[in-house]
């Protein structure tokens, strides 16, 4: 499937597999949340609903075409990190990039949509996007050192070669497994990326309106969605494939995509949302000395 | 192009603010958005992401209500009292009711003075519920809303038994109430009680212990007394800053001079310390009705009185207060001995908490928790409007 | 007579002992002394009397301080027309005695004016505020006297005796006008039978 | 503490046990959720059962209900044809038309879902199927021991048995000032009753102005159509009480006695002081009534008030016809009817007595000196049974002994007397007769008997019940055979069972079981089976009159067709003392209109908004005519001025008549708050121009009010014109 | 017109409208007391996400718009402002007497009385305030029109514009609203379809 026909089909079919992937995860999440809430809850597919209803709106309103690229950016961004991740039976172009080229294309939607919202010249967005930044700045440099860590434990940044490093051994060589310190670190991190509980403070709608979404309408909001339901997909991926061995197969993927959504949501439902201050403090306080020490702990091994 | 701007009318609310010069920017929450409890309007000055100055605005929500009861008959206004404070209806029914009562000299019935106490509690369950619910939506932790709001449901459904009405009750009449119990009611009142007592261990898990509650919701919107004294914060607000005031122990009405109950205060004058008093009043509540339908004698319910449609109430005036749960919920009731009042003033609990308090609190506040502190006081638009 | 009205009954809570009785005796000195007001107690924990307009100010003052009436409940207005004159109502409740001292001041409708309380009681600057707003009253020395609840409002303060909602909203708004879907039923038909009263701003 | 903070962490996820567990949600809409016994949902009426009293119309206090008339439901005693409207665009289901309700038609179903894009379905007129034609179970309903509505009557003390069985002193204590404002409070002025009074009179008005302690308005009520009122307080019918609405469900008001107690505080030295009557001048046309019985006399005081000379003849020595001559004076003391006639008599009406018309006077006589002549001779001649034995000396005829007993004169009483007749004129004579027994042998042997058996006495039930209480020995369903003399003197009479006294076409045919024969004991029989009218008095004119069966027939303004002469009272409509004052109160205006030379154009009930309109333009005057010279009303008083005059115009001729229909009657009383209270506000002298801005818009709704309710082009004309006026100056003065 | 379109509808629109009506997102706005009644709606008890319902914060966002109850003419000003940002296809639902008749404050000289006069309704619930139940039922069939693409009451605005243009500038005297509302008709195709 990495070549000939196969891979163009693969090419042209993976964003919607992955969309798909993404439906089910929303849908699953949104369902997991009700029934801790003692309720029934939505469609198990009801992000595709909703992405239908909002592409089907006549969007009239528009910020101007910088507002449109920045939308393209956002899609387009987490599609080509979406590329680079690999997963079971396609891991194509991560021989063109390691881990540190989609470090770098992971940065591209969250400024495709600063820049949207900055056309949209809402303070409430404009609020969001400092608070995305500074966010970022919180579990980034974590989960890169969690990385580093783990890289250099490993000797390489290629994602697929870390992946299939993992899954020589079973269990016993999960990232997670062998550097606790490390996934544990990354697993905070991957909260904040996600934009959950309790680092759910780029929505806020509470506080902000829905931050970055406020003056989004119709087909720029669907487009939003369909961003955020594909980031789920890609996210877990990139943890998955860092510390939990990724997978072997579709079935092995799948099972391990969900149970590790079903973690994010089940904090997601059970705690609220940090100040902003206070989550950059929690970062800096919990996961960045843990991912700190796991480091220094590899490079004591390593010596 | 802002929706949340253009919600608002757009008039320039702060002199000074939005200048080139300026790190400061305007910025409005409400009447559209979520943090805000109701129909109701945040106008801030915001530096950073700190609040330098804030104005509230209010009127989105005004009928008229004391015009409109200037304008039908004493019978009449009984039904659209209650939609002064839509979360906590029953105060308003009580102190319509009382004010008459005082200045006509009414008696009411002892059983009927026990039934308004058992509904006035429940009323004040119901209400805390729901406020929980909105505080921590503001933090973002929706599974307790999801939780509470569908308990507070099981009292409207008794409300529904009682009353025929689920949320408005139009219950309490000038003399007594409309109805007495239904059979078998004082078993199902018990019985919402205790899973009530079963499911506030558990808000405490998920809440009130919550950490991240703990995180946020401690050390802001400080109402230290004096100033709490000075502003003339009432209710759980008074009480959060560890003055014990209630109405119901000070200015008892009804029977609530023969019950027992403590008042609950708090000591650290913030949201946090506001919130572990509403949920402590829960449990008093809860045992105020345990002794209410104890103590309830068997009798008439309602003291009859003229013919609705040429009723006249006496001249004369009295300022009646209830302890709704926000506060001080007080009536000044004038009658020129016609049919219908001459002048019915509304004084809601939230015209303080919800206004002048509200504005120095969020000075200085971070943006936030701008509608944490808001649902800390609890306070209530439609109060405010009338 | 009606067996219910017989029924048992307890009449309101009994006043309050000791330091109440205190308190009536301060506010009859205070009286007293200043020759401004004269009081009575009307109820078990309710004082009310009659303050001259010009001297309410250092009479709740002097509540305040004196006798401890740190809260002001609030303060009502009413509109007596006939006599042409507002009735100012301040409300203050003591938190160390429990009693209400209810206060009345008449003021003259024309011009309607009267002194600030909010430099005593932050509070009151929600109720002059509220009755600037519904009954033009003036507050001298408020400096917060901007529309607030109505803010959009451009007809008279609504809340005086000679504004009537009722012809207003029939003058300023339109109603439903029903084509009943039982109007066969109906002798003459509905609209034969309608009541005036509707509609008639267009 | 490390743990306990770990463990505090890891608390919040006690939560996700719930994931296991059934969702709290309830399956609507799946499942139909029933609500609470109670629920307060969509309204049924029970079409049948009500009554269309419009209570709850009044009560309710979003102006949600409208009363519609509704084909298929006819006006009654007790009823109108409408029936209420709700419309869902106003409802805030409080429930207070239910517990309101006079006849517990109106409730609530549990039904609670009304959905639709069409706001023309929230409008709707409940029956007893429910919005949706879909079985509910009943909701909110009344409740009988907490209800709005006083079902019971404050009693009225009356003398006891022992008290009055010897003397003709009033029964009747009368109500005291608290009892009757709370009589008084029980009333809702649904109307009804002015409905059912023969007469129209303002029952809700005079009711609310003694609930309000106003009783000099509450006298000025009853005279709109009433110049009897004192004794009406005391004698009449009150077809009002049967139709009362309260009545439905409990007792109805005691709307006599609220009368009479409202009179009887009212002295009659203040009755022209109080009773602002306008008399106009005198004109030159005169009126001869003849018989100054209630008829009479009510013709006579409208007539008066309307101008023209009215000179009354009555053959007795007093006047009052069959009020003083044919009542017992325990039931209706002399000083009452005294009080009414000498009132009457004050606002200028020439009373002839001892003149019987016909005998001394000729009719023809009459009609020379008088343009018009009303004929009020009543019934006099009592009927006689025929029986064998009538034509004794010792039988009599109950209106001739009643008449005897207020003149004083001395006639045989015996010791053991014989009454036939079950009407309230046999119980008068019998009760009379008892006290003569009592006052004169120590006890009461007496027996009244009677066709109709006690269930369809025609008598009054409280008279028999008293009459029982008195001694007298009632005998219902029996028909006199014969009158046993022995000897010439009288033993008693011989009755027989009456099968029925109807037969199948409800004509009086009665039928005797002649095998059940009983003999009561008497030496004195009285009739009192009727009375009917005396011709004699129309000669000559008798041949020259149309007859109607056995009546003389008039319009319905009671003109015969002899165009001069008008006939009113028992003659044309039967004994019944109110009836007689409105078949006066009718001929007077039906006089008005002949010796006017006016068309009888149809009495619109419009007029009644023209009596208030009149008093708006009035004022309206006067408080122009107060007012300050200010630039702002220059011109305005002459405006006004002629606005008056077109309302007096409009009114010529027709203020007398005050004729309340229903609708009228509810559309009034909901708007005349408005009107009212627009001219309340107005201060007097100072802040005139906002007096006139106030009134300007007072008098547009009214203007509005009455274009709508008129028909006829010349009203309309006038209205539209007022209306106009008064918009374009509340447009000037800024309160439109 | 509407039947005209009814009877157009291709098979892609039917699709496409039984797949937008499982998704409906209504603005969270309590515009009365009508709204004391969505928590319960919103949450576990009545749980009205089964239906894809969800309370969206800005109107940018939303599909429906609730008029819980009364509107006095400060809020109608924000509702008319929020109405028009909204992205069509947008639906509004009249919630209790008060949106139809003026409701219990039918004398009261702030509250609007029939709002079908300043913007299109869609539908109305009954009641005072409509129950949890009565709301699910409502958007039920609310749900149901947007299937059978019956729900396009929101067109009526473009067309009308003139009176409902009107009818607010009544009330309000001129109303500046930001928004171009002939110029959004005509992208929507609304207006030109006219001409």
């Amino acid at each position: 499937m990495n070549s000939g026909i196969g891979l163009i089909v693969w090419i042209i079919a993976y964003p919607f597999v992955s969309f798909s992937l993404g439906v089910l995860l929303g849908g699953y999440g949104r369902k997991l949340t009700a029934r801790i809430q003692r309720r029934v809850g939505p469609s198990w597919i009801q992000p595709f609903f909703d992405v239908v209803k909002l592409m089907s709106k006549k969007t009239n309103v528009s910020h101007g075409y910088m507002h449109d690229v920045a939308m393209m950016m956002l899609v387009g961004g987490t599609l080509l990190t979406m590329y680079f991740v690999p997963v079971p039976g396609f891991h194509y172009f991560s021989q063109f990039g390691d881990y540190i080229v989609i470090m770098y294309i992971l940065l591209v939607p969250p400024l495709g949509m600063a820049l949207g919202v900055g056309q949209t010249a809402n303070p409430n967005g404009s609020i969001g996007i400092a608070r995305a930044l500074q966010m970022l700045a919180g579990y980034e440099v974590t989960f890169v050192l969690t990385f580093i860590g783990f890289a250099m434990k490993n000797g390489t940044t290629s994602m697929y070669e870390l992946m299939m490093i993992q899954q020589s051994g079973g269990v016993a060589t999960w990232g997670l497994v062998t550097n606790p310190l490390l996934g544990v670190a990354a697993l905070f991190c991957l909260q904040g990326m996600m934009n959950e509980k309790p680092f759910e403070v780029v929505i806020a709608p509470h506080e902000i309106a829905t931050g970055p979404m406020t003056e989004m309408g119709g087909k720029y909001l669907g487009m939003m969605f369909i961003q955020h339901l594909i980031n789920l997909v890609v996210e877990l991926t990139i943890y998955m494939n860092l510390f939990l061995g990724g997978a072997t197969n579709w079935f092995e993927y799948v099972a391990k995509l969900f149970a590790l959504f079903t973690l994010v949501m089940s904090v997601n439902a059970v705690y609220g949302r940090f100040r902003t201050d206070s989550a950059l403090r929690f970062f800096w306080k919990l996961p960045l000395p843990m991912a700190a020490l796991g480091v220094i702990l590899i490079m004591i091994n390593g010596i | 192009m802002s929706s949340i701007i253009t919600a608002n009318d757009g008039r320039d609310i702060m002199p000074g603010a939005n200048a080139p010069e300026n790190r400061e920017y305007n910025m409005f929450i409400g009447p559209n958005h979520p943090g805000i409890e109701g129909n109701f309007a945040l106008k801030l000055v915001v530096e950073g992401d700190t609040i330098v100055r804030a104005k509230t605005e209010a009127g989105f929500l005004h009928r008229g209500f004391e015009k409109l009861m200037e304008e039908r008959l004493f019978i009449q206004n009984i039904a659209i009292v209650a939609r002064i404070c839509v979360p906590d209806p029953d105060p308003n029914e009580e102190n319509y009711a009382r004010a008459i009562e005082t200045i006509a000299n009414i008696e009411v019935p002892r059983r009927a003075q026990f039934i308004r106490v058992l509904v006035l509690e429940l009323s004040r369950i119901g209400s805390h519920l729901f406020t929980f619910g909105g505080h921590a939506g503001t933090i973002g932790l929706y599974t307790l809303p999801n939780w509470s709001i569908s308990d507070r449901d099981r009292v409207l459904e008794l409300f529904e038994e009682l009353t025929g009405g689920r949320v408005y009750h139009i219950y309490n009449m000038p003399g007594g109430v409309r109805r007495d119990l239904p059979s078998g009611f004082k078993q199902r009142v018990l019985d919402v009680m205790s899973y009530i007592e079963e499911r506030l261990p558990e808000y405490d898990d998920i809440f009130f212990n919550n950490k991240i509650l703990l995180n946020r919701a401690q050390g802001i919107g400080v109402l230290p007394k004096d100033k709490a004294l000075e502003w003339g914060a009432t209710g759980p607000d008074l009480r959060g800053a560890g003055f014990a005031h209630d109405v119901r122990k000070d200015d008892p009405y009804e029977v609530y001079g023969e019950l027992e109950f403590e008042v609950p205060t708090g000591e650290a004058s913030d949201a946090y310390s506001r919130l572990m008093v509403r949920r402590r009043e829960i449990e008093q509540s809860i045992s105020i009705v345990r002794q209410v339908l104890d103590k309830m004698p068997e009798g008439p319910v309602w003291n009859k009185q003229p013919n609705p449609l040429k009723w006249r109430v006496p001249a004369g005036d009295a300022y009646v207060r209830t302890e709704s749960s926000k506060g001080e919920y007080a009536y000044y009731m004038v009658s020129d001995g016609g049919i219908r009042p001459y002048r019915v003033h509304v004084r809601g609990a939230s015209v303080t908490h919800g206004v002048h308090i509200l504005e120095h609190m969020l000075t200085g506040a971070r943006i936030e928790d701008a509608s944490q502190i808001m649902f800390s006081m609890d306070a209530c638009p439609p109060e405010v409007d009338r | 007579m009606n067996a219910q009205t017989q029924a048992p009954t307890t009449s309101r809570p009994p006043a309050a002992t000791g330091a109440p009785r205190m308190t009536e005796a301060l506010v009859s000195a205070i009286t007293a002394e200043t020759g401004i007001a004269t009081f009575r107690t009307k109820s078990p924990r309710r004082i009310e009397g009659t303050v001259q307009a010009d001297a309410l100010h250092s009479f709740a003052a002097a509540l305040r301080s004196r006798v401890g009436f740190e809260h002001l409940s609030a303060i009502s207005c009413v509109d007596w027309i006939a006599e042409g004159e507002f009735e100012l109502v301040y409300h203050f409740w003591s938190y160390r005695d429990s009693h209400l001292v209810s206060a009345r001041v008449r003021i003259p409708r024309e011009p309607g004016s009267m002194a600030t309380i909010t430099d005593l009681w932050l509070p009151a600057s929600f109720f002059e505020r509220d009755i600037h707003e519904f009954y033009g009253v003036v507050f001298q020395g408020n400096t917060d006297l901007e529309r607030y609840i109505l803010s959009d409002w451009k007809g008279p303060p609504p809340m005086r005796k000679d504004f009537s909602s009722r012809d207003f909203a029939h003058e300023h708004f339109t109603f439903k006008d029903y084509e009943p879907t039982w109007d066969e039923l109906i002798d003459g038909g509905y609209h034969g039978q309608k009541r005036q009263g509707e509609g008639s701003d267009e | 503490m490390a743990i306990d903070k770990i463990g505090s962490i890891l608390r919040p996820f006690t939560a996700l046990k719930h994931i296991a567990e059934k969702p709290d949600t309830i399956d609507v809409p799946r499942h139909y959720r029933p609500a609470a016994e109670r629920y307060r949902g969509f309204h049924v009426n029970d079409m049948e059962k009500c009554i269309g009293c419009g209570t709850c119309a009044e009560i309710c206090d979003n102006d949600a209900i409208r009363m519609v008339p509704v084909k298929g439901k006819e006006a009654g005693v007790g009823k109108t044809p409408y029936r209420p409207a709700i419309d869902y665009g106003r409802c805030c289901w409080c429930a207070l038309c239910v517990d309101v309700c006079t006849t517990n038609s109106l409730s609530m179903t549990r039904e609670y879902t009304h959905i639709s894009p069409d706001t023309n379905t929230f409008f709707i007129l409940p029956d007893e199927k429910g919005i949706h034609e879909k079985e509910f179970p009943t909701g909110w309903h009344a409740d009988d021991t907490i209800n709005f509505l006083d079902l019971k009557r404050v009693p009225m003390e009356a003398l006891s048995a022992e008290e009055r069985g010897d003397s003709f002193i009033e029964i009747i204590k009368g109500f005291s000032k608290e009892q009757a404002r709370k009589e008084a409070s029980r009333c809702v002025s649904c109307g009804l009753c002015t409905a059912a009074c023969p007469a129209h009179m303002n029952i809700p008005e005079y009711i609310d102005a003694i609930w309000n302690d106003d009783l000099t308005e509450s006298g000025r009520q009853m005279y709109k159509t009433n110049p009897l009122p004192d004794v009406c307080g005391r004698i009449c019918t009150h077809a009002c009480e049967t139709a009362c609405s309260i009545g439905v469900r409990g007792e109805p008001i005691s709307i006599r006695w609220l009368k009479r107690y409202a009179m009887d505080q009212i002295p009659a030295s203040q009755l022209d002081t109080l009773l602002t009557q306008n008399v106009v001048k005198q004109g030159s046309q005169s009126v001869a009534v003849v018989g100054a019985g209630p008829a009479g006399l009510a013709a006579a005081y409208y007539l008066v008030l309307m101008g023209y000379r009215v000179t009354v003849f009555e053959k007795h020595p007093k006047a009052g016809g069959m009020m003083r001559y044919g009542m017992p004076e325990y039931r209706l003391p002399y000083e009452a009817i005294d009080k009414d006639i000498d009132f009457i008599l004050s606002l200028g009406v020439e009373l002839k007595t001892g003149i019987t018309v016909g005998k001394d006077l000729p009719l023809d006589a009459v009609q020379k000196d008088f343009d018009v002549v009303i004929m009020a001779t009543g019934f006099h001649g009592g009927r006689s049974t025929r029986v064998p034995g009538t034509d004794h000396t010792m039988v009599f005829q109950a209106v001739d002994l009643l008449a005897r007993i207020t003149k004083g004169d001395k006639f045989p009483v015996e010791k053991e007397i014989v009454v036939i007749g079950g009407g309230n004129v046999a119980m008068d004579i019998a009760r009379s007769l008892a006290r003569l027994q009592k006052k004169q042998y120590g006890e009461v042997r007496l027996t009244v008997t009677c066709l109709e058996t006690r269930d369809i006495m025609p008598a009054d039930d409280e008279e028999i019940e008293e009459g029982t209480e008195e001694g007298i020995v009632f005998k219902p369903g029996r028909g006199p055979e014969e009158i046993i003399i022995e000897d010439g003197v009288i033993t008693g009479l011989k009755t027989s069972r009456c099968v029925r006294v109807f037969n199948d076409q409800k004509m009086f045919a009665p039928e005797f079981d002649k095998n059940d024969i009983e003999v009561y004991k008497g030496a004195q029989i009285i009739e009192a089976i009727g009375q009917g009218p005396e011709f004699d008095v129309f000669a000559p004119f008798t041949a020259s009159l149309e007859m109607a069966g056995r009546r003389i027939k008039v319009d319905e303004y009671f003109q015969s067709s002899q165009p001069w002469l008008f006939v009113v009272g028992d003659i044309i409509k039967g004994p019944n003392l109110i009836t007689g004052v409105e078949t006066g109160h009718q001929a007077a205006l039906g006089v008005d209109y002949y010796l006017g030379k006016r068309a009888r154009d149809e009495i619109t009930r419009i007029d009644e908004m023209l009596g208030i309109a009149l008093a708006f333009q009035k004022d309206q005057v006067a408080q122009l005519e107060k007012a300050p010279r200010l630039p702002e009303l220059a011109g305005l008083l002459a405006i006004e001025k002629t606005n008056l005059g077109i309302v007096e115009a409009l009114l010529s001729g027709r203020n007398t008549r005050i004729h309340l229909r229903q609708e009228l009657s509810r559309v009034m009383r909901r708007r005349d708050y408005a009107y009212l209270e627009a001219l309340a506000r107005i201060p007097a002298g100072p802040g005139a121009v906002e007096a006139v801005a106030v009134r300007a818009k007072a008098g547009f709704h009214l203007y509005t009010d009455m274009l709508f309710l008129t028909k006829s082009k010349e009203l309309e004309f006038a209205m539209d014109t007022l209306r106009d006026h008064y918009r374009s100056l509340a447009e000037r003065f800024q309160t439109m | 017109m509407a039947e005209k379109e009814l009877t157009q509808r291709t098979a892609w629109d039917k699709v496409l409208a039984n797949l937008r009506k499982r998704s409906l997102w209504m603005l969270h706005y309590c515009t009365g007391c009508g709204a004391v009644e969505l928590p319960p709606t919103m949450t576990s008890r009545f749980d009205m996400e089964r239906f894809g319902i969800m309370p969206m914060v800005t109107p940018r966002q939303a599909d429906i718009l609730l008029i819980t109850g009364y509107l006095s003419v400060k809020t109608l000003k924000r509702v008319i402002l929020i109405y028009e940002q909204m992205v069509a296809p947008k639906y509004v639902v009249g919630f209790g007497s008060c949106t139809i008749n003026g409701g219990m404050y039918w004398n009261s000289y702030t509250t609007i009385k029939a709002l079908d006069r300043y913007l299109p309704v869609e539908m109305y619930l009954a009641g005072c305030m409509p129950r949890p139940e009565a709301i699910i039922s409502g958007f039920n069939s609310l749900i149901d029109k947007i299937g059978k693409g019956e729900a396009n009451s929101w067109k009526d605005y473009y067309e009308n514009y003139e009176f409902y243009k009107k009818n607010q500038d009544h009330v309000f005297g001129d109303i500046e609203t930001h928004h171009d509302v002939p110029a959004d008709g005509r992208y929507f195709g609304i207006l030109e379809a006219k001409r």
